[in-house]
């Protein structure tokens, strides 16, 4: 079971490394290899991107989870043209796991709101792996209720491993803070789009998902539990969490299938998204294009379709 | 089926029946395998009396020894799970659990009176797959909780989970955002909604509409949280002091309303509905 | 400057103790001197009731404060027909020196906060003397809401020396929880009565008292902040409190006249309150009767005059 | 009576015209006596380069500051304190507030434009009785909020206080409660309230309009909170950690959205008024 992306990228890799040991022969040698290597290295990128087509479930968590996807704070510095970071839940703390504020998208004022987590190490630590605590949720919360004031639409981003699992998480009420969010939103008085960015972790990424749309990157997940909990409890072995993977659902093709999440962006094979034009073009159209069908609908139309959204969702005999 | 057990589990009559329980016969306790009477656990507020196991009630012993003989309509009876997902083994399971308790699902809701008052009410059962909440569980709750909108009545729900229902995945998950979302429609109805955190509620169930409900009632000594202890032993590594995640730990953090003990919930119930109004009965 | 009740209270109680021993001694005597006796009884009843009639304020201040004084439990005790506490913010934790919960009076069902101090010293440490935290208020504050969800009228009880003056409520943001509690009770759309039954000290007190009815009961004050602090900044000399106490106007008679509030209810002469039939008879009634009146009126016209009821108050020029 | 000061004060010009303000003589630190220049205080964000003092800035600095030239029109101008219980000196002290600051009273509120954006604003003066809030301090909030739903406009408020003018007794701690309900109805309005919290903001304001803005601003280094620093360690006979009850605490603790330094927070008005309007400017 791979660990993280680098595993199956390793023959690629490798290959890729070979070709510059050739380019460099070249160079000694005196002699042109320049044809043959482009050649090899067209035909490594078709192999690549046919590989990145056909990733296993297990394999797109990996994706889902690598430190270098771009973050919500990334993604607020693409989409906004002014965006200004707000704190604290009014009660206990401010969370650096939960990051919000508002800001200007396409000459619209917009609430966004989204978990935040680290690019290295120390910035991990600091923000607890985008694990929010309820202070988190608590900020979000008071956010969102200022955006409602106001009449803002609400913009989130999602990827938490999943809600604080320590003492004092339990000890604030994580469970009471969690639920409030998913009742806040789903009454909210503005329209909500959320993008699943990442890892969609149980109920800690749920909190900010009950959205009018939810989108999903091509290779983010979201999960009713991470697969190794799922192995270890199903299974009694968390190594088989790649079959859990497969089983569960999880990645963002089964759960449009599913009619649970709305729209997949595709994302570009292994390559820093936001450099990828085509890319944030296809992310920033669609947010707008969202945004702008939701902004038009009345607004107790718009909470009716928004309970009616999640309210079928479900499977069972009658 | 439930008739021939209603006998030994209303609680609220327990002290009277005592004198035929004991011909019911013992059984031995889960946790310790201490033998011992149906009457001693009654007595006992269904803990046992050597380990303090806290013994689980099933949906249909609650329902009948909280609401007014005869008064209890079931609704959905017949709404079951299907296998949405195609997880491996998750039929089988279902299968087992129906078995053994007798249920179609992890959940029997419907209407009936308390002390009079007329209720919805909903009562999970910890046998059945643990108390997780899956897409049946989520669809009666909601929709129990649509029919009190409609007939404009109280909601009562007994909840005990060990959270979500993982064989559904998302379809699962989904439920917590699904019944918060009914409670807000509870809430903008001005109906009492009362939720009853019985031992043990974990998980989803807590994170959603078990902790929205106006009067939030926990019986004695249960264990309530999101995350579960071993898991956050496991993750954390810290040691976890006695009574943590416990019904008394709650109060002293401000998460519940009130601690009782499982014998005293009827008669609180029927005390808040009769406050709630303004002691006009009926 | 008389440290407690008692010291004013010290000649009577002397004369007391000489008609005690003249009693014993009529006894060992052999005679009767029972009418002269009791003349002399009748007439300290009488003189004690005007002096009780012409407290200054500061021995006012000492009868708010003292701790034979009924508590918000014992008021309700009295009051309602039956009545549940509830406890916790649902955020952090449960404060006991503040209550609530809902209970029935006179066939209407009523939200019940207020200051509970403790009738011992043991209770009184349990309770923080009466001295909210943060909790406490952001309780009282999830009460409000849930009355105002059903309409319930909201029925409290006055009697704290004011907000918790540790580092504890103040990283906890207690000037956050008490502005909070007066945006709410101002703008709350159900019947509020408030009823001073001690000390009202300072925000700690104000924040329960943002009601469409003050009732103050006659040796019962309310204060900016308390004597001592007053003589303590103003004059530099804490032992000066009587002095404030006077020039503050702090007590039930002057708020009345000042207009700040509706009614005051007088207490009999140093009676156990809660045995005078007469007492209990009146300060029933007078809830009664402002409960009845108010929920008589339309809600928006309610909010209405309590907004006006507060936004009069002020004296300037123009 | 203002323009003569207006030169220095213009913090947000504060480089450009720095030569200018050499010129205009040195002064001493009220806390540790250092003789410092306009200029170096400007420089230093209004701290003492010695001993980190906060200086105060009067309520005129402030909206000359903030505000855009020539735009501040000033509303109840006249209105003045009066001595309602009779307090023995407090008319003294009034007048002798009225000398030393040239204020009729602890704020002045009116209308005015930042970067273009009308809004209503005010600014409490700590030079004034230590910025308490009185009768007058309290109807003048009001007021500004009442004509801000009148105008439909931002409300902005520089707050600095000491707690409540204790001379008025009651009437002043009702100002509490009469500006809360001022903000209520601002809220209702669906305008934007922010609140601006300077070196001192404590006691019966902090409890009430400073801290229900939908956006809390803490200035850098202020002093914040209910009961002031002294009265705790009085009390409770604790000593206080460095750094207690000061913004990046408060900010830390959750209660402030923004911590500032003073020179900033004009150009964060304007972005925040800005973002505010979907960068529609007008
Ligand atoms: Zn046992
Ligand atoms: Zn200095």
């Amino acid at each position: 079971m791979a660990k993280n992306k680098f595993e199956f990228e390793a023959p690629y890799l490798l290959l890729e490394s070979k070709l510059d040991e050739l380019r460099k022969l070249s160079v000694q040698l005196n002699t042109d290899f320049s044809a043959e290597i482009a050649n090899i290295e067209k035909r490594l990128d078709q192999m690549r991107e046919e590989r990145y087509q056909h990733l296993t479930p297990w394999e797109q968590v990996l994706l889902a989870r690598d430190v270098d996807r771009p973050t919500t704070k990334d993604y607020i510095k693409l989409l906004c043209s002014d965006f200004i970071e707000l704190h604290g839940d009014r009660l206990y703390g401010d969370d650096p796991a939960i990051i919000g504020g508002i800001g200007i998208i396409d000459g619209r004022a917009v609430t966004v709101v989204g978990h935040q987590k680290g690019r290295d190490t120390k910035e991990n630590i600091n923000n607890n792996f985008g694990m929010p605590r309820p202070e988190g949720y608590r900020k979000a919360h008071r956010l969102l209720l200022e955006a409602e004031k106001f009449g803002r639409p609400v913009l989130t981003f999602i990827n938490t491993p999943g809600a604080d699992p320590g003492m004092g998480a339990e000890e604030r009420g994580q469970a009471w803070a969690i639920s409030e969010m998913l009742l806040c939103l789903s009454s909210l008085r503005v329209p909500v789009v959320s993008v699943v960015t990442g890892e969609g972790g149980s109920g800690g990424a749920l909190a900010l998902s009950v959205a009018d749309r939810i989108i999903m990157l091509s290779n983010t997940v979201f999960s009713v539990a991470s697969p190794e909990t799922c192995a270890s409890i199903l299974l009694r072995d968390s190594k088989r969490a790649d079959e859990m993977a497969a089983s569960l659902k999880i990645n963002a093709k089964s759960l449009y299938d599913m009619g649970i999440v709305d729209e997949v962006i595709e994302e570009p094979p292994r390559q820093y998204l936001l450099e990828s034009t085509a890319f944030v073009q296809t992310l920033e159209n669609s947010i707008k294009r969202h945004l702008d069908e939701l902004c038009s609908l009345d607004v107790s139309e718009l909470v009716e379709l928004r309970y009616r959204r999640f309210r079928k969702i479900g499977k069972f005999n009658e | 089926m439930f008739n021939k057990k209603r006998g030994y589990i209303d609680l609220s009559n327990a002290k009277k029946n005592q004198a035929a329980l004991d011909s019911e016969g013992n059984f031995s306790c889960p946790s310790c395998s201490a033998w011992i009477s149906e009457a001693q656990k009654i007595q006992n507020n269904d803990f046992c009396p050597r380990c303090s196991y806290h013994f689980a009630v099933s949906a249909w012993e609650r329902i009948h020894a909280i609401c007014d003989e005869n008064s209890f309509e079931e609704w959905d009876a017949n709404v079951s799970s299907v296998n949405p997902l195609e997880f491996p083994g998750y039929e089988e399971k279902l299968a087992k659990a129906q078995e053994e308790t007798g249920l179609i699902e992890g959940i029997v809701t419907g209407r009936g009176s308390i002390g009079g008052f007329d209720v919805v009410i909903g009562a999970m059962d910890s046998r059945f797959m643990m108390g997780s909440m899956g897409s049946v569980v989520g669809e009666k709750i909601c929709h129990a909780m649509e029919k009190a909108i409609q007939y404009s009545l109280p909601c009562i729900i007994f909840c005990c989970s060990g959270g979500a229902r993982m064989q559904e995945g998302m379809f699962s998950l989904i439920q917590m955002a699904k019944t918060s979302a009914a409670v807000g429609r509870l809430h903008e109805a001005g109906l009492l909604y009362i939720s009853i955190l019985t031992h043990p509620t974990t998980g989803g169930v807590t994170a959603s509409f078990a902790s929205l409900a106006d009067i939030i009632i926990a019986e004695t000594g249960a264990l309530i949280g999101f995350t579960g202890p071993r898991v956050i032993q496991q993750t954390t590594g810290q040691i976890l002091p006695p009574g943590f995640q416990r019904s008394e730990y709650l109060i002293k953090h401000g998460m519940v309303d009130l601690v009782q003990p499982r014998v005293e919930v009827r008669s609180l119930l029927i005390r808040l509905l009769n406050v709630h109004q303004g002691g006009n009965h009926g």
